[in-house]
């Protein structure tokens, strides 16, 4: 299902997220600098419960689809940056596991920091996708919902 | 007749992820789904957006068997 | 040689930079985003050859001390931020191997991307630290040196 | 009497890392690390830092046997 071209490689899927590959794989020898951003799922809660796990839901087609247009975004807003990889993962994620990694590189660094940060902030916006917390006895959806914004409007 | 697909709290709501639905435009998908889910489901819907084949949709868009009419509750990802 | 806390992790040495070590030690329960920064060696050149490689040098002792400065200037700028791990590799780097990387933790991200991209300037800035560019059959010294700055002075 | 650190380019120019030199003062050492090293260190020296024990030096500063005395050219980290 996932997207992968020589510089972009977008996925979502139920597989544990390695920080490591994607930063490995978005070096480029004319990149000196790779941004990678790590989201784990922490023990704050929005329903007041202490937090087990975290499961989240999409279409894996759908969300794969949006996050490939926030790729592009990127590259339309930082054209110098090299190589950008986005996976997401879904179903059970147990605490401090990552949920969300984003790896920019770019030949200098500030094009790799603001393009990784613009990333992370447009899929939060953009990507559907649902957050249920799961606690000792019970589960909710998260209560920090926002309506989906359009990546062209971000 | 469209290909119904519900995600997160819709999918909840209506208690099935995918479904086929009477009709031929979106409005009338989603009304045959109100009918079908029930009062939950509306309220969700009330604050989804609804895509079809992947594109944000209007309510009078034409839809046949090969759509994909998808119903995208309030998001909460990361 | 390191200096290494519950917070804190501040290394100079001639081992190879495991970025994935950095982001996992920097993991926190409270601390849902993890900003890493690899600065890698690349094969752009200040002296127009080709480059094999690149040799860092530098006191260990002083490098490690104005790093753990960059560090608490961070801490005094962004209080928010949970685990904070530099590390620079001295001695020689092969083409594409990371030569310095930044972990930092925070309950959020915001101030996650924004004390590293800190950390890595001002330590760009602030630290000892000189590079010798190898290429076939000659070396030279790096012609982007800039003056030493204090920490204070950022 | 003071103990040297010579680093990078400095260290280069001298063709020695560590060395004891004379001196009472920061000064002092300068100027004899500049005789027993020659032009190429003068020019490096001009152009550099000087700490003491870790810290940003002035040319009066006392220093002793236990003190070190670093010379620090422009740096090129990264």
């Amino acid at each position: 299902m996932s997207v992968l071209s020589l510089t972009d490689w977008v996925s979502v899927s139920a597989s544990p997220l390695s920080q490591d590959d994607l930063a490995a794989w978005a070096v480029r020898p004319d990149c000196g600098a790779v941004v990678t951003f790590c989201g784990t799922t922490r023990c704050s809660s929005t329903t007041g419960h202490e937090i087990r796990a975290l499961e989240y839901e999409t279409s894996e087609e759908l969300a794969e689809a949006r996050i490939a247009e926030v790729v592009a975004q990127a590259r339309v807003r930082w054209p110098e940056i090299g190589a950008v990889a986005i996976h997401h993962r879904v179903g059970l994620v147990k605490l401090g596991e990552p949920a969300v990694v984003v790896a920019v590189s770019s030949p200098h660094r500030r094009e790799a920091f603001e393009a990784a940060q613009f990333c992370i902030d447009t899929v939060k916006r953009c990507v559907p996708m649902w957050k249920r917390e799961i606690w000792d006895g019970g589960s909710a959806w998260s209560e920090e919902a926002q309506p989906l914004v359009r990546v062209d409007d971000v | 007749m469209a290909r119904l697909l519900l995600l997160g709290p819709a999918r909840e709501a209506a208690g099935v992820r995918h479904d086929e639905i009477e009709g031929d435009t979106v409005a009338q998908v989603l009304g045959h789904c109100v009918a079908r889910y029930g009062d939950a489901f509306a309220a969700v819907l009330a604050q989804s957006q609804v895509w079809v084949n992947g594109d944000v949709a209007n309510v009078g868009d034409p839809v046949g068997p090969s759509d994909e009419v998808a119903v995208l509750p309030p998001i909460s990802g990361g």
